[in-house]
């Protein structure tokens, strides 16, 4: 076993049961909350396996996570299937679009690769507004109840009772986070860290840097979609502000607080942003002044965030 | 989760053994009209208040109407308070900002109904929070109140608990005004609209009031959300076109309005246009000059009439707007006077439905009294109530259907032409929400 | 018979012909190495040999199979490894993962890759610094995990831009040894500037001068090559 | 109207949006050149120099010309001691690291916007033009002060020109953009240079921001188009090419004029920002820059 395999397994099984837990004491809003998070969490998660484990800095994921949002909401709404069906074709649309746009994308990187993305999210995002005869444009639109009863053979969900929606979104953050630790200390986790790291010396290793890239992309494509999809399928929510500009800053915001190339990162992230908006919007509307105070002092005093600062200091075996 | 539900009705029940003794009281209070002043206050203060969640566009492209939404309904609760409250209860009005964005919305909805335990929920303006707030509302059960004027609850795609009894929606506020439209100004109409859904509303069925009325559309003229210079647009405007329909929303609108009195001049077109655009603008701004002699949809006029209502007088005051409709003693700070009315009205519809409905605690079974008396209401009368106007209310769509004022801009003022009937408004139900299950 | 061949290999620069026509060719299991002047192109040829750069015109074969049009990262897989002139180990990670990274897609399982990063660090002898960051070692053992980046390839041919660049003498004498081991199962190219390493290992030597091939031969000829010495060694 | 005068006019806004967007995007270009700090908050500082210019010009309500003119002043130097400020507190302390500096300035986005929504509030404010006057063109009008802003916003840029190409600063500037560490050795403050590079940058949006006010409000939320905008020049101009981001501006401003009138105007921006998106990757370069990107 490599030096703290173990204990990092451990730890994440432990957090996951945690989580797991919690839904038995948490009080009602932040049981709620929490399903929330966990589905944001799993899109940071997605995000961090380019920014974290492949050092490719994207300003334009909120398209992948609209493509799943939208690939599920509009299948769901016009095509009548049913909500998992609609879930997989979310995450396809995620992989997909992912592909496309890596495929034009990563023969650019650094700077460039942020603006590039940044243009083709900026195109996705007008494109929802479009085709506004079947998104609804800005506005947006609700699914229809009969698509959040789902039944697999006597097994029923109700997407509607949070119980339900807790633990599915619990079991997609699990998968997501799982999957990336899989990844991470697998030999292609490797390969994707020496990119980040130094990519002309990891092509002289006899690596095909590119194809690696994509399926880095790919793979975080896939997990935004799937966030994307969930989000539609729990929440009922489907609209276009989802593939605006700031839905591609929350998820780099939660992946640096919370730790770049840190797997649990993105979940500390995103629930402290979510906690810390949710306390001082109660006390100020000048919460985005808190927000940017935050980013900058962030960047400033914690470069790697909490729990790359944690691993520097206390625990290298993190992964 | 099982013992947290207890828990709740616990807390509930014991809640409602305390109410018990107050429930002769609360019926007291109903004919507190005939009580005097300090003891109708003193029993509003003695009971425990009805929560109200205020889901506020306190923050992001919402934030101008936000601020008057919030002056408007802080005043409508005071009123309310000060003459006994709902019930004999004060209201609580708790304030959330939802940053004018859908999935924050959402958020504050589960907030209010499961951290601060309100009542129910009221106060939301823009159709994308509406529409992303709805599905958790319904979920929760928790009564919903919007003063958006989108069409989305009476297109019935929203669920039961969710209404919208202060202000007429889009659909009808747009087919109210063709005839006259029409009648008076012209029969050939080119439609400038922003290219997304509120524009699209408009588009869709004002093209087909207008038809209806033996008019026809000479041209449509989409114009892209991330548009702030129109001038290249305006060429596009057919030549023939007897009147110029513009629906601009957003911080845009003085530009367009301006450049389009560049490219005009003195030889126009009738010009209508929707005020959305220019609430909280003044419309003695530079620039704004070209405006003179054009026509304007009000919901509610802003500048005082010659023919003005004692409520209206009363209104004003109540929320601190002169009679131009600018904050009083700030003649810079325009109120969105067209819209925020819904908030006023909507607290009465509120604390009527309530009463009528011997609503007592959050719970199903009150919710459930809550919805029904409010699909039962029928109408409401002109009054202190309902400053802008009688309504119809279909408790079918959950919608108000009001009378709407078109105004012409003279001296730099918006003086009321014409009054439309509420029948002018009046459409095909699209579905029935009383359909649903509660 | 020839590993490597190259013909009429022209690299320019705007103006400047870094490389300027060289037909050059190495024998299996050779110990070849590349002298001149700075600016005489070396880094320039091996760079296009080992497809870093592209060259403007001209052939190269490897193993009779024309490499011209090859990626780099193709001619890594049929065998030619290069280890770079300014030490370029993955400062971050630690020797073991550094290693892991080059020897993982030749070997399969978790235990037989630790094993096979284990032999290449006694072989480099840095066995004991597995765990510790690559960033943090010595300059001279930076430079003995380049190498071995190099050998964890099992190259056919192993490319070494100025290996002893910056290493003290004992640490010469250790790599010479190591080198001369390497050359038992692979063909080795080296671009030094330490006459005394050449003179030991090379088995023959090339000589450029602005571009082009100047001499070629064994260390005594070119010793005794009148023309390299004016150009290069000096009088 | 027929196609003839509907593309001078289409030519016409072009230009107009030509020049304002080439001095928002110098100043973007520059702050990239020399610093490589992609600066994500440079639309705000034209938020607020629109926002300031609506300040300053409503201490003299008397003569909007004169307030119109101190605002040209005062509000640019206003923004460029902010910039500064952002410069010394944040951006140095970062060693100006590309990723961290587009978070610290994301940040500084955000913390700008709130403090006008909550100082200046959330309105959409209109300043007076300093001259009112319309140019009627055979088939349409025209605002003349439109044709002023081409005017000041051509002198400024030529100004900018001359202070880059031909003084001493514009020299070590240069300088300081070639190579680093050179500059360095010779001595070059570069620090101060690029605090002085930084607000320079800051100074030319919020002067955009200024000449545009009487034309659009100003609004708390405005900043983002030019932003956007700005990228796409950059980057069509060639990543740190002030001669390309100079080019690119008037081919942008007046394609996207042309374009719109051929095309539904979103597919057209679909269109444009994906075309903008293909240049980056095909031609790092950009269409028009020099040949390093």
């Amino acid at each position: 076993m490599r030096s703290g395999t173990g204990r990092a397994l451990l730890l994440h099984l432990a957090v996951l049961a945690v989580l797991f837990g919690l839904q038995f004491v948490l009080p009602d809003y932040h049981h709620r909350s929490f399903a929330r998070i966990l589905v944001l969490a799993s899109y940071a998660v997605g995000y961090n396996l380019l920014l974290g484990y492949t050092g490719l800095l994207s300003l334009g994921h909120a398209m992948l996570f609209a493509a799943g949002l939208y690939g599920a909401g509009l299948a769901v709404q016009h095509l009548a299937i049913d909500a998992a069906s609609g879930f997989v074709l979310g995450i396809l649309s995620g992989l997909a679009l992912a592909l496309v746009v890596g495929l034009v994308a990563l023969r650019t990187s650094g700077v460039a690769f942020m603006i590039v993305t940044l243009m083709f999210s900026q195109a996705a995002f007008l494109t929802t507004l479009y085709f506004s005869a079947v998104t609804r444009g800005d506005e947006g639109f609700t699914l229809p109840a009969a698509a959040r009863q789902y039944a697999i053979g006597d097994l029923f969900f109700d997407l509607t009772d949070p119980g339900t929606r807790y633990n599915l979104a619990l079991l997609l953050f699990g998968a997501c986070l799982m999957a990336s630790f899989a990844l991470v200390r697998s030999p292609m986790g490797r390969v994707l860290v020496a990119i980040r790291e130094n990519e002309p010396r990891t092509v002289m290793l006899g690596y095909h840097t590119f194809r690696y890239k994509l399926l880095a992309l790919a793979a975080s494509g896939a997990i935004s979609g799937a966030a994307g999809a969930a989000y539609a399928l729990l929440f009922s929510y489907v609209g276009s502000t989802f593939a605006s500009i700031q839905y591609s800053i929350l998820p780099l915001l939660w992946v640096l607080l919370g730790g770049v190339g840190t797997t649990l990162g993105p979940l500390i992230g995103t629930l402290l942003m979510f906690y810390l908006i949710d306390t001082i919007s109660g006390y100020t509307s000048a919460y985005l002044l808190v927000v940017g105070l935050a980013l900058v002092l962030l960047v400033l005093l914690f470069p790697k965030g909490i729990l790359g600062t944690v691993r520097a200091k206390a625990a290298p075996w993190l992964p | 989760m099982a013992m947290k539900k207890t828990g709740a009705q616990g807390a509930a029940s014991t809640r409602r053994k305390v109410l018990k003794g107050l429930t002769a009281a609360a019926g007291g209070a109903a004919l507190s009209g005939l009580l005097p002043t300090p003891i109708r206050y003193f029993e509003a203060r003695a009971q425990s208040p009805i929560k109200i969640g205020f889901q506020l566009h306190r923050t992001g492209i919402g934030a101008a109407y936000g601020r008057w939404y919030e002056r408007t309904s802080n005043a409508a609760v005071k009123m309310i308070n000060d003459a006994g409250g709902i019930a004999g209860r004060p209201i609580e009005l708790v304030i959330e900002d939802d940053g004018t964005d859908p999935k924050r919305g959402a958020e504050v909805v589960e907030k209010f109904a499961t951290e601060h335990k309100v009542d129910l929920v009221f106060g939301t303006l823009f159709s994308h929070v509406v529409i992303g707030s709805a599905p958790t509302a319904g979920q929760l059960k928790m009564p919903y109140f919007v003063v958006s004027e989108g069409h989305h609850v009476a297109s019935t795609k929203l669920n039961r608990y969710v209404f919208q009894p202060g202000i007429t929606d889009v659909r009808s506020q747009v087919i109210s005004l063709a005839p006259w439209i029409a009648g008076n100004l012209g029969k050939k109409v080119t439609m400038i609209f922003p290219d997304f859904a509120f524009g699209h509303d408009h588009r869709d069925y004002f093209s087909d009031a207008i038809q209806k009325q033996g008019g026809s559309i000479a041209g449509l003229i989409p114009i892209p959300p991330t548009e702030t210079s129109f001038t290249r647009y305006f060429p596009q405007i057919p030549a023939d076109t007897e009147v110029l329909y513009h629906v601009m929303v957003g911080p845009g609108v003085l530009t367009f309005v301006k450049e389009m009195g560049e490219h005009f001049g003195s030889k126009r077109p009738q010009v209508f246009g929707f005020i959305d655009s220019l609430e909280a603008v003044d419309i003695a701004s530079p620039g704004l000059e070209f405006l003179e002699g054009t026509y304007f949809w009000e919901a509610y006029p802003r500048y005082a009439q010659k023919d003005q209502t004692p409520h209206d007088k009363a209104y004003r005051q109540a929320v601190g707007v002169d009679e131009n409709g600018a904050a009083t003693g700030d003649a810079k700070d325009v109120s969105t006077y067209s819209h925020m009315f819904g908030c006023w009205e909507t607290l009465y519809v509120i604390k009527h439905a309530v009463e009528k409905s011997g609503y007592q605690s959050a719970t199903d079974k009150d919710k459930k009294a809550l919805v029904e008396a409010l699909e039962a209401m029928t109408a409401f009368e002109e009054g202190p109530e309902h400053p802008q106007g009688s309504k119809q209310f279909n408790g079918k769509l959950h919608q108000a259907f009001g009378q709407q004022v078109i105004s012409k801009v003279e001296g730099k003022r918006l003086n009321a032409v014409h009054r439309t009937s509420i029948e002018d408004g009046l459409y095909e139900p699209e579905g029935d929400y009383t359909t649903q299950p509660l | 018979m020839t590993l490597l061949a190259t013909h009429g290999l022209v690299r320019h620069f705007g103006g400047v012909k870094a490389v300027d026509g060289v037909d050059f060719a190495l024998d299996r299991g050779e110990i070849r190495a590349i002298i001149g002047p700075n600016g005489a192109g070396k880094t320039t040829l091996v760079g296009i040999i080992c497809g870093r750069i592209e060259p403007s015109a001209g052939r190269i074969r490897f193993e009779e199979r024309d490499i011209t049009g090859l990626s780099a990262w193709r001619r890594v897989q049929r065998g030619i490894a290069y280890t770079f002139q300014i030490t370029s180990v993955f400062a971050g990670l630690t020797c073991f993962d550094n290693l892991a990274l080059a020897a993982q897609r030749g070997v399969h399982g978790h235990r037989a890759l630790e094993k096979e990063v284990a032999r290449l660090l006694g072989r480099v002898g840095l066995a004991d610094s597995a765990n510790s960051q690559a960033g943090v070692l010595p300059y001279g053992h930076q430079r003995l995990l380049e190498v071995a980046l190099g050998l964890a390839l099992k190259p056919k041919l192993l490319i070494l831009d100025e290996p002893t660049q910056g290493l003290s003498d004992a640490e010469i004498d250790h790599f010479c040894a190591l080198i001369r081991e390497v050359a038992a199962e692979a063909t080795v190219l080296l671009i030094e500037h330490n006459m005394a390493v050449v003179m030991e290992l090379a088995q023959r030597i090339t000589v450029m001068d602005n571009g082009r091939i100047l001499a070629e031969g064994a260390p005594e000829e070119i010793r005794a090559n009148a023309q390299v010495q004016e150009a290069y060694l000096g009088p | 109207m027929s196609f003839g005068p509907h593309l001078f006019l289409a030519l016409l806004e072009g230009t107009v949006a030509a020049f304002v967007l080439a001095l928002t995007a110098l100043g973007l270009s520059l702050v990239f050149g020399v610093m490589r700090v992609v600066n994500v908050a440079h639309g705000e500082f034209f938020m607020l120099g629109a926002v300031l210019a609506w300040a300053v010009s409503s201490l003299v309500p008397a003569s909007p010309a004169l307030g119109f003119l101190l605002a040209l002043i005062a509000s640019p130097l206003a923004v460029g001691a902010v910039a500064l400020l952002a410069d010394r507190l944040v951006l140095r302390r970062l060693h100006y690291a590309p990723e961290a500096t587009i978070v610290a300035t994301i940040g500084l986005l955000y913390i700008l916007q709130q403090l006008v929504l909550t100082f200046y509030g959330p309105y959409a404010r209109p300043v007076a033009a300093p001259i009112s006057f319309r140019v009627q063109f055979p088939w349409f009008g025209y605002s003349g002060y439109k044709l002023v802003v081409i005017a000041a916003a051509a002198a400024l840029l030529a100004a900018t020109w001359y202070l880059l190409m031909r003084t001493r600063i514009g020299l070590v500037m240069r300088a300081t953009q070639y190579d680093r560490e050179t500059a360095q050795a010779f001595g070059i403050p570069v620090e101060r240079v690029y605090s002085g590079i930084f607000a320079l940058g800051a100074m030319l949006a919020a002067v955009a921001g200024v000449l545009i006010v009487p034309i659009q409000q100003a609004h708390y939320l405005m900043g983002l188009d030019p932003l956007l905008l700005s990228f796409i020049t950059v980057i069509i101009g060639g990543l740190g090419s002030l001669r390309g981001t100079l080019v690119a501006a008037f081919v942008i401003g007046l394609s996207d004029g042309v374009i719109s009138v051929f095309f539904s105007p979103t597919l057209a921006k679909i269109i444009a920002t994906l075309f903008v998106a293909l240049v980056l990757v095909f031609r790092p370069s950009g269409l028009f820059g020099s040949a390093r990107a």
